[in-house]
C-alpha cells in the first residue's frame, strides 16, 4: 500500500486532497457525501471578522469548461464559524484549514490571533487574492511588497501554518511565492480565480451583479499547472497546487509539476463523490508505476528534450 | 443523503418543439424522493456544459410494483435543457439526488390548491399522487402561455384533482395569468360557502409569480409553501450561489441557500421585497 | 440592412472580423472556404525577418475547451511573405493585416520599413505578446517601457496603422494599452495566449515540445472579455478583441464590451465555414435590436445595477 | 474545396472492445473522396472536445448505385474517440472533408502492395477498390497484435486481394511485425521468379513502422507511399500543428504541414533520420 501523506511544513496530511475555500460550504454541509476525516484537509469558506452578506445574485455564470463566481464572502464571520462549526469539524476529525481574508492588515492579524486560540485549526490560508470584493484582499495579493507585510504580520502572531493563497491575476507570479517565502510562510497555494466576466448580450449586461467575477474550473487547468511549476521552481516551501482539478490524472499532473497537496473546487460542486474516486486513481497509478510515496512524485517532470532535434537546412 | 446514478435513459417523449419528458433508470433515488425534492442531473461527457443542473422529479415509475426509475419535466431554455431534448434511449445523465427541503403535506379535512406556471408543473405530480394518497382534496391551478403548452391533464384528472386552467393567449382555459381564477376561488372560499376554508396553497412557477401567489395567500389567510428557481451551482449548500433573501425577526433579511433551506419555502418567509 | 463597417483608425473594415494571426495560414489556405474579400481583414501569420522552422512537434495539446501552442513561429519570412502570398491576397482583394515579431527593436523597425512599402499591405499588429519564443516579443510586451519604445519606434517609420498585440499574461493590461497609446498606436488588438503547461502523467514529460505553450480557445473567453473591457474604458483608441470567440453571441459579448472589431482564431479551426454563420448571426441581431450600425454596439455594456439592493439587517 | 456535413449516423458496428465502424450519412464527401483522403470529425455539441480529428475515410457506402455515405474506422485511445464508440443510430457528427492528397495509383502490370498496422488498416479499403477497378494485382500486409483485432478479411478477399497477415501474439498468421513477410516478399521479387516485380507499396500505420516500410521499399528498389498520422488542429493548413520533416534538396529538412502536403508521402521524401 503507498503512502499518500503528504508534508506541508509542520504538518501532515493523511493525503495531497484538499477541500478549495468556497467550494465545500463550512464542510460540514458534505459530511454526508464524505468521511471528513478522510481528506487531507478541508479549508474553510473564507472567513472576515464580522459576518458578510456577499453580492446579490446572479452569483454564478457557467463559462466554457468553467464558471464565474462572485459570491462575495457571503459568510457567518470567525465567531460564529467557531462556535457553530469547528465543534462539528473536530468531531468529524477533519484537518481544517481557515481561509481568512480581511479589509485591512491589522484584520488579517486579528483573525490569525483569534483562529490560533481556537481549538481544531490546524493552519491559516490567507485569502490575498479573492478578485470578488473590493476592500482589501487582492491589493495585498496584486503586490509584493502587500504580499510580504500580511504575510510576516499574520507570522509574527501565530504558531499555525500560515499559507498565502497567490493569485494568478500577475505578471510573475514567482516572485509572488518568494516574497511569501521570505516573509516566512511554512507554504503557498495557488491559484485562486481569474478576473473575468460575462455579458448577457441580449440586455448588455454584465451576467454577474458584480460585473466582474472569477473564473475556475478545467477551462483554467492548464495556466495554474504552469503558475505551479514556476512556483516550485522558485521556492523552498511546499507549494499547493489548484484550478481545474476534476480526476486523478488532473492531481498527478500538478503533483508532477511541483505541488505537494492539491485543492479541488469546481469539481466537487459537480461531483459530490469525487474524492475517493481521486484517491483510488492515485493509489492505482502509483501502484502501476512502482511509487512507494505520493511525496516522491512532487516536482519529478522531465523537461529534458527527447524530440529528434534538428534543425533547419 | 443523496446518492448519484448514471441513470440510463429509457426513452424521451417530446411534447412540443420545447418541453419533453425523460425517462431515467434510477431507481435508487426515485424509491426515496419526496415531493418538492430535486436532483441535479448532468448528460454527456467532458466538461462543457461543466455544472449540474437542477430539475424537480417529476414522475416516480413503478412497474410491477417496484420503482423502477423517475421522470423529468424539461423546458429546453439553454445548454443543458437543449441536450436533454435531444437524449435517446440508451444514452446515459448522471442524476444526484434527491436533493433539498420537500413541501409539507395537508391531511383533510384541508385542501390542497396547487399552482402551477408553464414548467413549474414539474413538482405537482408527486405532490398530487401523496395528497391524493392522503385522501387530501387537491385542486390545480395551472397556467401556460397557450393550450399546446397544458400537458399531463388527463394524468391529473384521472387522480381526482381538480383542474382549473388558464393560458395567456386564452386558446384554453381562462385568457390570462393563472393568478386570476386563483384569487377569484380564494375570495370564494373566504366567503365560507365552500365545504373547507382551510386551504394550503402550493406554488411552482416563475418568481413574480410565487411572489403574487404568497401575497394572495396571505391576503386571504392562507398557509403557502412554493418551491423557488434560483440558478445552483452545486444543490448541495456548497457554493452559495442560489441564495434568496428570507425575512428576519428584526424586519430585514438575509440570504439563505435555497438548495438546502428550499427549494420549498413558506410564502411568507420570503422576502419579496 | 445595417452598416457592418468599422474604423480602426484611418482604415475602414468591411465588418468587424477578422482572422486571427496564426489561425488561418497566410490567408491562400482558406480561400476556397471563404471569400477573402469578405472578411474585416485576414491577420497574417507571425512574420520574422527571416524565415524560421519552429518547434519540433508536439505543437499543440487540448486542453478543456482550449487548446495549447508552441508552434514557435515557424514561418516563411517577410520576403518570401510578400513574394509568393502577397500577390494572391491583392487579387482575392483581402484587407491584410501583417503581423510582425522581432527578436530586437531593429528587426521591428526594419520590418515595418519593408512592408510600408509592398503593395497590399493594410495595417501591422505587432506581436510583442507571443508566449512561445524565447527571443524578444514577449519581453516587450511584459514591459510598459519595451512596450512604448516598439511601438514609438515602429510609429515613426511608417505611414501603416500600427497596432501593438497586448499580452494577458500581466497584472494591469490596461496600463499597457495607455503606453500604447501614448507611443502613437493606432489600436491595440489582445488577448494573445495565456502561457500554460499540460503534463502527460503517463511519462511525466510535457505534452508539448517547448514545455509551455499558449492557451487559446473558449476556455480564455471570460477573461479576454474582462481585458477588454478595461482597455476600452483606459484609452480613446479602438480596441481589437479576440479569446475563445466561437460564435455571433461571442462577437456581440465583446462588442458590446468595448471591442470595435474582433478576431477569430481557434474556431476557425474547428469550423473554417464560421465566417459566414457569424456575420449573419450580428445581422441579425442588429435587425432584431434595431441597431442601425455595429459599431453603435461599440462599449455599451450597461453596468448600472438593477438588482434589487438591500443590505443585511 | 472540402464541405463540412452535420452527418446522421446510420449504425456503430462495434468491431471489438477498442474498434468500431461508424456510418456516416455524408454522400457529398463520400461522393468526392479519393482514397487516401480524410475527414476531419467532431461528435457532440460544447466545447469540449474541442477541435475535430483526422480519420480516414474508410468505406464508401452505396445503395442502389447511389452514394449514400461513408463509413469510419475508429480505434478508441481517447476522448474523441471515446465518443465515437459510443454514438448510436441517430446521433450527429460534424464531418469536414475530404482533405488532403490522396494516393497516387498504380496501374497494371505494376502491382500494388498495401501495408497496414493496427487501424492504418483504414485507408486501405478505398485504395483497394481503386486498385481493382484499374485490375491492378493487390496484395495486403496486415499485423496486429492479435487474430482479434484483424478486421474485414473477408471484405478484402471477397475483392481479390491477397492477404499477408501477422500477429505480435502469434494467434493468427505469422508471429511478429508485418515487415517480416514485407522483406521476405520483397526480396523473393527482387530474385524475379515473381511475374512482376514492378511494385509500388503503400502504407499506413505507427511512424516506426511506417519508416521500416519506407526503408525496406528503398533497400528492393521499390517505390513506396505511406500515410502519416500527426496531431492536426484543424486539416486545412492553418494551424502548422502538424508538421513533419521532409528532406530537401541541400541534404537538410524542413517541416511541411501533413494535412495539405501530405497525409501521404512518398517513403523517400520523409526525413526519418
Ligand atoms: C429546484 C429547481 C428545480 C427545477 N426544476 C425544473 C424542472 O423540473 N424542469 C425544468 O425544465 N427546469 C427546472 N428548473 C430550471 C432548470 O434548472 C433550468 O432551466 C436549467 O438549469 C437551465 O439549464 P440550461 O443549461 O438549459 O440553460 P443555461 O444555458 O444554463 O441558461 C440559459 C439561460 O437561462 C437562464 N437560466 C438558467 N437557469 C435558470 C433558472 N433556474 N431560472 C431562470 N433562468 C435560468 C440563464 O441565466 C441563461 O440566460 C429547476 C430549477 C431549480 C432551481
Ligand atoms: C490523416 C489521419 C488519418 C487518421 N485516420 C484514422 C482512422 O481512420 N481511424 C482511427 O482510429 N484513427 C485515425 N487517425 C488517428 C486519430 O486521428 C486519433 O486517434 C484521434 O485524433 C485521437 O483522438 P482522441 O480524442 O480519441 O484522443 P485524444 O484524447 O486527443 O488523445 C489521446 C492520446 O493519444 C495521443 N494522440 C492523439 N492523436 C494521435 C495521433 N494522431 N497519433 C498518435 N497518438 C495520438 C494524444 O497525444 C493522447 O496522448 C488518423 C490520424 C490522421 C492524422
Ligand atoms: C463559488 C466559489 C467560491 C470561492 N470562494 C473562495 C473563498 O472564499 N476563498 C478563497 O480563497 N477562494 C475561493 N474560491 C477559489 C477556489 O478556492 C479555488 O482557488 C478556485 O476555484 C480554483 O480551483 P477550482 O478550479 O478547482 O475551482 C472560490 C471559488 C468558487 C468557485
Ligand atoms: C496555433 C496558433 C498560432 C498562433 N500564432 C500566432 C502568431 O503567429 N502571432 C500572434 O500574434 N498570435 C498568434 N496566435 C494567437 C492568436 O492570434 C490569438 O491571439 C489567440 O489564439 C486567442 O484567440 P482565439 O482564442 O480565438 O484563438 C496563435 C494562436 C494559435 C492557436
Ligand atoms: S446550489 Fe450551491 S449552495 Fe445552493
Ligand atoms: S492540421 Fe493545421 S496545419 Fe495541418
Amino acid at each position: 500500500m503507498s503512502d499518500l501523506s503528504v508534508q506541508i511544513g509542520p504538518l501532515t496530511l493523511a493525503n495531497p486532497l484538499m477541500a478549495a475555500s468556497g467550494c465545500f460550504g463550512y464542510g460540514v454541509e458534505y459530511a454526508g457525501a464524505v468521511d471528513l476525516s478522510t481528506l487531507g484537509a478541508v479549508v474553510s469558506k473564507g472567513l472576515f471578522l464580522k459576518p458578510r452578506e456577499g453580492h446579490p445574485p446572479e452569483r454564478i455564470v457557467e463559462t466554457p469548461s468553467g464558471m464565474l463566481n462572485a459570491i462575495g464572502l457571503q459568510g457567518i464571520g470567525v465567531h460564529r464559524y467557531i462556535a457553530e462549526k469547528l465543534p462539528e469539524l473536530r468531531e468529524r476529525r477533519a484537518t481544517n484549514v481557515i481561509n481568512i481574508c480581511g479589509s485591512t492588515l491589522d484584520e488579517y492579524v486579528e483573525l490569525a490571533r483569534i483562529l490560533s486560540d481556537a481549538d481544531g485549526v490546524h493552519a491559516l490560508e490567507l485569502n490575498i487574492s479573492c478578485p470578488n470584493i473590493k476592500e482589501g484582499g487582492i491589493t495585498f495579493g496584486c503586490s509584493l511588497n502587500g504580499t510580504f507585510d500580511v504575510v510576516s504580520a499574520v507570522r509574527k502572531v501565530t504558531h499555525l501554518p500560515v499559507i498565502p493563497k497567490l493569485t494568478p491575476n500577475v505578471t510573475d507570479v514567482a516572485s509572488f511565492a518568494r516574497a511569501s517565502e521570505e516573509a516566512g510562510a511554512d507554504a503557498v497555494s495557488l491559484v485562486n480565480t481569474f478576473l473575468a466576466m460575462a455579458i448577457d448580450v441580449e440586455t448588455r449586461r454584465p451576467k454577474l451583479s458584480n460585473v466582474v467575477g472569477g473564473l475556475s474550473g478545467p477551462a483554467i487547468r492548464p495556466i495554474a499547472v504552469r503558475m505551479v511549476y514556476e512556483c516550485q521552481r522558485a521556492v523552498k516551501i511546499p507549494v499547493i497546487g489548484m484550478g481545474g482539478i476534476a480526476s486523478a490524472r488532473d492531481v498527478l499532473e500538478f503533483l508532477i509539476a511541483g505541488a505537494t497537496a492539491v485543492q479541488i473546487g469546481t469539481a466537487n460542486f459537480v461531483d459530490p463523490f469525487i474524492w475517493s474516486k481521486v484517491l483510488n486513481g492515485i493509489r492505482d497509478y502509483l501502484q502501476r508505476h512502482d511509487v512507494a510515496r505520493v511525496a516522491d512524485l512532487v516536482g519529478t517532470i522531465d523537461t529534458s528534450s527527447r524530440e529528434k532535434q534538428w534543425t533547419s537546412s | 443523503m443523496p446518492v448519484d446514478v448514471e441513470a440510463r435513459v429509457i426513452r424521451n417523449t417530446r411534447l412540443s418543439s420545447d418541453y419533453n419528458v425523460i425517462a431515467l433508470a434510477a431507481p435508487e433515488i426515485a424509491g426515496a424522493v419526496e415531493p418538492g425534492q430535486f436532483v441535479m442531473v448532468k448528460p454527456g461527457r467532458g466538461t462543457d456544459p461543466l455544472l449540474r443542473r437542477p430539475f424537480s422529479v417529476f414522475e416516480v415509475l413503478r412497474r410491477e410494483g417496484r420503482v423502477e426509475g423517475l421522470t423529468l419535466l424539461s423546458k429546453r431554455i439553454g445548454a443543458v435543457t437543449g441536450l436533454l431534448f435531444d437524449v435517446v434511449e440508451g444514452d446515459v445523465v448522471s442524476c444526484l439526488g434527491p436533493l433539498g427541503r420537500p413541501f409539507n403535506l395537508v391531511d383533510p379535512p384541508a385542501e390542497a390548491w396547487m399552482v402551477a406556471g408553464g414548467v413549474g408543473l414539474a413538482p405537482f405530480a408527486t405532490l398530487a399522487e401523496s395528497l391524493v394518497a392522503r385522501g387530501t382534496k387537491t385542486t390545480l391551478f395551472y397556467g401556460a402561455r397557450s393550450g399546446a403548452e397544458l400537458f399531463y391533464l388527463d394524468w391529473f384528472e384521472s387522480r381526482g384533482i381538480r383542474l382549473v386552467l388558464s393560458t395567456e393567449d386564452g386558446s384554453r382555459g381562462e385568457r390570462g395569468r393563472v393568478t386570476v381564477p386563483l384569487e377569484r376561488e380564494l375570495r370564494r372560499a373566504g366567503s365560507a360557502d365552500l365545504e373547507s376554508a382551510d386551504i394550503k396553497v402550493f406554488a411552482c412557477g416563475p418568481e413574480p409569480m410565487l411572489e403574487a401567489v404568497s401575497q394572495l395567500a396571505a391576503k386571504y389567510g392562507k398557509r403557502s409553501e412554493v418551491s423557488v428557481e434560483r440558478v445552483m451551482g452545486c444543490g448541495m449548500g456548497g457554493c452559495y450561489s442560489c441564495v434568496i433573501p428570507v425575512r428576519d425577526a428584526g424586519g430585514g433579511h438575509h440570504y439563505v441557500r435555497s438548495c438546502i433551506s428550499g427549494p420549498v419555502f413558506a410564502g411568507a418567509d420570503l422576502a419579496w421585497d
